[in-house]
């Protein structure tokens, strides 16, 4: 109907596919949202090299290092889902059972994590390093 | 609350399966409108399980003069044989126009139609129970409902869903059109028509273990006898064997039909004792008694008032043997828990969420549950509404489905009867209503046309007593469950019929809490109810009256058939506050009466 | 049983969902590749304008960054018009919605894909 | 024992916002929430406003939000429900609030008959006038679709159609899937292609939430991606 009954399903309606659907959805614009701004300022090496050094530098501030890790969850998680939906929708719809389904939202999210953790701590450490100069 | 008119040549009340057949064929001929309280997917037809019966023999020779047989002596002998005739010999061709629609019917390895056997339905050289109920699944009623809704889509049907007809409007003895209220805003809403086809379904509500919907509530036949017209055989109202213990819910006779047996709290087939040959696939009103004489001779399991219906592999496997049971090729019949699953799925899923059993492991409690309407509007072949018993036919009025009794089905029906009753004479009602109407006028309408209907409403909305609707309702279901259920007894009857009239003055001084316009369902229920009062008082009277026992109707104090005294139709008529009982004669062609055994 | 076959007119709503995932398989392994050394192994304090210049004087990096930027964006642009589309239901809106996605798009994608292979590292 | 519903109210002629009433009562685990709403309305408030008629879960009326999911309030039995805490009943969600837990249908219906949801075959019949033949395996391959009683607890569960009443639905999808594999029927490639398009199948997100909601226990999300890959490759096997 509209974008606010919308959100009111994603936010209360109460499943597991509901809820992988709408982290895949919010990772999606982020991870864009993200691109757009880093082909553009990567773009500035070529057409501004100046603006580039200010945005490297903008870049390894703290915030954007917690962001930065965000990114990388972001990533990993929709890239997963999404070749969970792939295979499931294009390859094998027999597999779109609320026991498989159920299952398989949880090995993603879990999967999700073990490969996100140590990237996280890699990355943390590196800002860690750097902090105070 | 304003009022908008509507003008159609014809009209239907009701949108399950006799309505939506009526709805094809009229539509072919005249305008035409459905008007439906409920959405008409929601309609009853869509509860029906286990089949729809037509002598197409597919896996064994079967002919339409066995069917007619076996419903004439379902009926106890009180149908009408010329109209059972007439729908057992239509039955094949009815059932391939329905295929034709695309109803996906279960099939046989050739690619026919899959038929099972059901109660009551027999070869008539040896007796034994014969395949005849074609089936998709144990959800026939809801493909034939989705199938015939589905058609009236492709072929542009006017719905007015969820419109509650409340009145129909007569101008000089004539059908011209019906009053309803529009659910969603409370208006009301006039619907002028020159024919009109009543196809509201039966009044189940009325008992207390019933399979019936909420929306069973009578309104068409209550509306009819409001005009003053008369209601036939309205004592015969069926007992299903196997509802589930305390809810009602129907496990449908095709479990028996694929080989389930009742069984006592001595671990006895007791169908045995009562019918030799059938067992279990005795007609319905056998069973249901067989069950009541159990379970009061103290064999109900554990004491309780419920036998179990045992559909186990296991259990049909020996009992097939024993009974030398065959599949259409001619060896022993064999069946795997899968194969029940497969053929049964609703019901399995009914059993697990309501009782928590599962049917391939654990047998299912059950009890009798009110089930269907013998009686009801009585009509002739041609489901014009007559108006006495001489058979005076009121122009212009038509009946189809559960509401009407044309009669089919006499005392008893036969299961898998009534989805067939309504696919053969909502097509009849459709045909001759459009013909009607296209060589008739409209009738000019009255200016107070919508007054009755709008009394009716205000009366209920304005009654500023302090008893409550439910309790009403639930000493009208018990009251009925005790005394006019599958046995009866004079006394019982009596005081049924007193504590009706007493429950029918407190409804003078009910009060209801809901004042308002939109989806005002507390109107509306309370409206209903009065309906299902009215139809408890004409049944019991009925009931009190016929002193013998036959079908459906079981008197302790008159054990015995009457052919003598009783093989004739009840017409019952509500005039100034009195019942008023006549009789006419049942139409017998072939088959003379004579003692009924299974 | 034969298997039947029918004539469907494939339309763009179809394309699109097959873009989608095409191109997701894709950009799994280009993305995560990309990411994995840049943001993880090398991060971004040892990224700066002489960083780009090595990893971009071969041939090899360039044609991967603009087929990871081409996929990815297009995607990703994809992906949006879809979002907004659940949002935006009149045939004006959508219509204008799909202009601008596809200019953006098309601004992105050349700006990037002119510095990927215009740059050339600075003297010294 | 006791359990407490919190129902989301609304009365058009009164509210002007839709808000949560709390009723406590009397009743057994194996009351199903219908049972509940009915013992509400009869004893405790007739304005209490619900759709209800078979009570058994094949008429398709009580669709509704129970604890946050689409189901049936006459297929949930109170024993599958924690009853220590509130149980919360809200009308289904992306259609028009009417009254209480009823919602306007008018669009799901209209959706449903977009797809064409009727038996198409103009071929002659057999000469025989009986039926046409069907093998159990092709009546088979379209069963689980059949099933459905238009309840709409699947279409009101799917984020798309709650941000889109224009998406058809999963609901709609189901009942073209019907005949799309119904091996006598022919209108096959109209009813894709009318899937094909901008309201149609691809509109899906695959968030599962249809299937879960089914009473029914039709695999909605699987019969749609049968159909997108119906239209992808042509093939109706
Ligand atoms: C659980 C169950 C299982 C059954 N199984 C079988 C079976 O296997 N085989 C068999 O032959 N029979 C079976 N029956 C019996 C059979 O299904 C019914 O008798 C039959 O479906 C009745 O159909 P109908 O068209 O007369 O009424 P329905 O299908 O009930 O339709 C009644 C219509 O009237 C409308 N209506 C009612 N009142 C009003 C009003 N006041 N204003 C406007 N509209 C109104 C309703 O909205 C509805 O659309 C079964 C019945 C039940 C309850
Ligand atoms: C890493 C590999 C990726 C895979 C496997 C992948 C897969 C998918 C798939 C299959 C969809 C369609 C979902 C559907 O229709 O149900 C999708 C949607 C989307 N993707 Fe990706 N994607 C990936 C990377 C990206 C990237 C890098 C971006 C951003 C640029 C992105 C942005 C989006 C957006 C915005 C959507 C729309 C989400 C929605 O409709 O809710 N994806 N992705
Ligand atoms: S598919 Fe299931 S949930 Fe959807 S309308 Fe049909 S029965 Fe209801
Ligand atoms: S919930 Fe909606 S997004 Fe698809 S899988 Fe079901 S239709
Ligand atoms: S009342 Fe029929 S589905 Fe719940």
């Amino acid at each position: 109907m509209s974008f606010k009954t919308a959100s009111e399903g994603y936010v209360k309606y109460q499943g597991l596919g509901n809820w992988a659907f709408v982290l895949h959805r919010l990772t999606g614009l982020g991870v864009i949202l993200f691109l757009i701004i880093h082909v553009l300022d990567t773009a500035a090496v070529y057409f501004k090299p100046d603006l580039y050094v200010d945005a490297v530098s903008l870049y390894r501030s703290p915030v954007f290092g917690l962001g930065e890790i965000l990114l990388v969850l972001s990533i990993i998680y929709h890239g997963l889902n999404g070749l969970r939906v792939i295979y499931f929708d294009m390859i094998n719809p027999d597999m779109w059972t609320i026991e498989i389904n159920r299952k398989s939202v949880i090995w993603t999210w879990i999967i999700t994590l073990v490969l996100w953790l140590p990237a996280a701590v890699v990355m943390g450490s590196h800002i860690l390093e750097h902090l105070g100069g | 609350m304003s009022i908008k008119t509507h003008q159609y040549e014809v009209l239907i009340i009701g949108g399950g399966g006799a309505g939506l057949m009526a709805a094809l064929y009229a539509s072919k001929k005249a305008s035409t409108a459905v008007i439906s309280k409920l959405y008409p997917s929601r309609s009853h037809t869509g509860a029906a399980q286990g089949g729809i019966s037509a002598a197409i023999g597919n896996l064994e020779e079967d002919h339409p003069d066995w069917h007619t047989y076996d419903t004439v002596k379902g009926s106890d002998y009180l149908g009408d044989q010329d109209a059972i005739e007439f729908m057992c010999h239509k039955a094949p061709e009815l059932i391939y126009e329905l295929e034709h629609m695309g109803l996906p019917f279960d099939r046989t390895k050739e690619g026919r139609i899959l038929q099972r056997p059901f109660g009551g339905h027999t070869n008539n050289e040896t007796g034994k129970p014969v395949r005849r109920a074609c089936h998709a699944a144990d959800r026939t009623g809801h493909m034939i409902l989705q199938t015939l809704y589905q058609q009236c889509i492709k072929n542009n049907v006017n719905f007015f869903d969820e419109f509650q007809v409340l009145d129909i409007i007569m101008v000089n003895g004539k059908a011209a059109g019906v009053v309803a209220i529009e659910l969603a805003t409370g208006d009301l809403h006039v619907f002028h028509a020159k024919a009109v086809i009543l196809t509201t379904g039966g009044w189940g509500r009325m008992w207390e273990i019933t399979s019936n919907a909420y929306a069973y509530t009578g309104d068409g036949a209550a509306m009819v006898l409001r005009k003053g017209l008369p209601l036939q055989d309205m004592e015969f109202f069926q007992f299903h064997p196997t509802g589930i213990y305390k809810l009602g819910i129907l496990i449908t006779e095709g479990v028996r039909g694929e080989g389930g047996v009742l069984i006592n709290d001595k671990g006895e087939r007791f169908m045995e004792k009562y019918a030799p040959t059938v067992k279990d696939l005795a007609s319905r009103d056998v069973v249901s008694r067989a069950m009541y004489i159990e379970m009061k001779e103290g064999r109900g399991i554990n004491g309780q008032r419920y036998l179990y219906l045992d559909v186990r592999p296991e259990t049909v496997n020996k009992y097939a043997a024993l009974d030398g049971r065959t599949n259409p090729d001619g060896s022993p019949l064999h069946v795997t828990g899968e194969e029940i699953l497969h053929k049964l799925p609703d019901i399995i899923d009914f059993c697990k969420t309501y009782l928590g059993v599962d049917p391939i492991k654990e047998p299912m409690p059950v009890q009798p549950t009110a089930h269907y309407a013998m009686g009801g509007i009585p009509t002739n072949v041609k489901t014009e509404v007559l108006a006495d018993e001489k058979g005076t036919v009121v122009p212009g009025l038509y009946a189809a489905g559960e509401n009407a009794c044309v009669s089919v089905h006499g005392a008893n029906r036969l299961g898998t009867n009534s989805l067939l009753d309504l696919v053969v004479f909502g097509k009849e009602a459709g045909i001759h209503a459009a013909e009607y109407a296209t060589g008739a006028e409209f009738a000019p309408l009255p200016d107070d046309a919508a007054d009755f209907a709008r009394a009716q409403l205000d009366r209920i909305r304005n009654s500023k007593g302090n008893e409550r609707v439910a309790d009403i309702v639930s000493e009208m279901k018990h009251t009925m469950m005790d005394h006019v259920g599958v046995f009866r007894t004079e006394e019982g009857m009596q005081e049924a019929l007193n504590k009706i009239r007493e429950l029918k003055e407190r409804f003078q001084h009910i009060h209801i809490d809901d004042t308002g316009s939109v989806f005002n369902t507390d109107l509306i229920t309370a409206w209903e109810m009065s309906n299902l009062l009215d139809l408890a008082e004409i049944t019991t009277a009925s009931a009190l009256a016929r002193k013998e026992s036959r079908g459906a109707h079981s008197r302790d104090d008159y054990p015995k058939r009457d052919d003598q005294n009783w093989l004739k139709h009840t017409l019952a008529w509500k005039r100034d506050g009195e019942i008023e009982l006549r009789y006419k004669p049942v139409v017998i062609t072939k088959y003379e009466p004579k003692e009924r055994v299974y | 049983m034969t298997t039947k076959r029918v004539e469907v007119p494939q339309g763009w709503e179809a394309f699109a969902w097959k873009w989608m995932r095409y191109s997701g398989v894709l950009i799994f392994i280009l993305a995560w590749i990309h990411v994995l050394i840049q943001d993880i192994l090398v991060g971004v304090y040892q990224i700066d304008t002489s960083y780009v210049a090595t990893r971009w004087s071969g041939g090899f990096w360039r044609v991967y960054d603009f087929l990871l930027l081409f996929f990815a964006f297009s995607h990703g642009m994809n992906g949006v018009r879809q979002v907004l589309a659940d949002y935006i239901h009149s045939a004006g809106g959508r219509r204008a919605l799909n202009w601008i996605l596809l200019i953006l798009w098309a601004i992105v994608v050349v700006v990037g894909t002119i510095a990927i292979f215009a740059f050339t590292p600075p003297a010294g | 024992m006791q359990v407490t519903l919190k129902i989301l109210r609304y009365n058009p002629e009164k509210d002007a916002q839709p808000h949560y009433e709390r009723y406590t009562l009397d009743a057994e685990p194996t009351d199903r929430i219908l049972d509940v709403l009915e013992k509400i309305k009869a004893y405790e408030d007739g304005t209490l406003t619900f759709r209800r008629s078979c009570a058994h879960g094949v008429c398709g009326s009580c669709a509704m939000r129970i604890n946050g999911r689409n189901r049936l309030a006459c297929k949930t039995l109170l024993q599958t429900l924690d009853t220590s805490k509130e149980i919360t009943v809200e009308p289904i969600l992306g259609l028009p609030r009417v009254k209480d837990l009823i919602v306007d249908m008018t669009t799901f219906f209209d959706n449903y008959k977009k797809v064409m949801p009727y038996f198409i075959n103009d071929e002659p019949l057999p000469e025989d006038g009986r039926e046409r033949l069907q093998s159990p395996e092709e009546r088979e391959r379209f069963d689980d679709t059949t099933k459905c009683i238009l309840c709409g607890a699947c279409t009101t569960a799917c984020p798309t159609f709650w941000a889109d009443n224009s998406y058809v639905g999963p609901s709609a999808i189901v009942n073209a899937h019907r005949f799309i594999f119904d091996s006598r029927d022919r209108a096959a490639a109209e009813r894709l292609k009318i899937l094909a398009g901008e309201s149609g199948v691809f509109r899906c997100r695959t968030a599962f939430n249809c299937t879960e909601a089914c009473p029914r226990e039709i695999q909605i999300t699987k019969a749609i991606a049968e159909v997108k890959r119906a239209i992808i490759t042509g093939r109706l096997d």
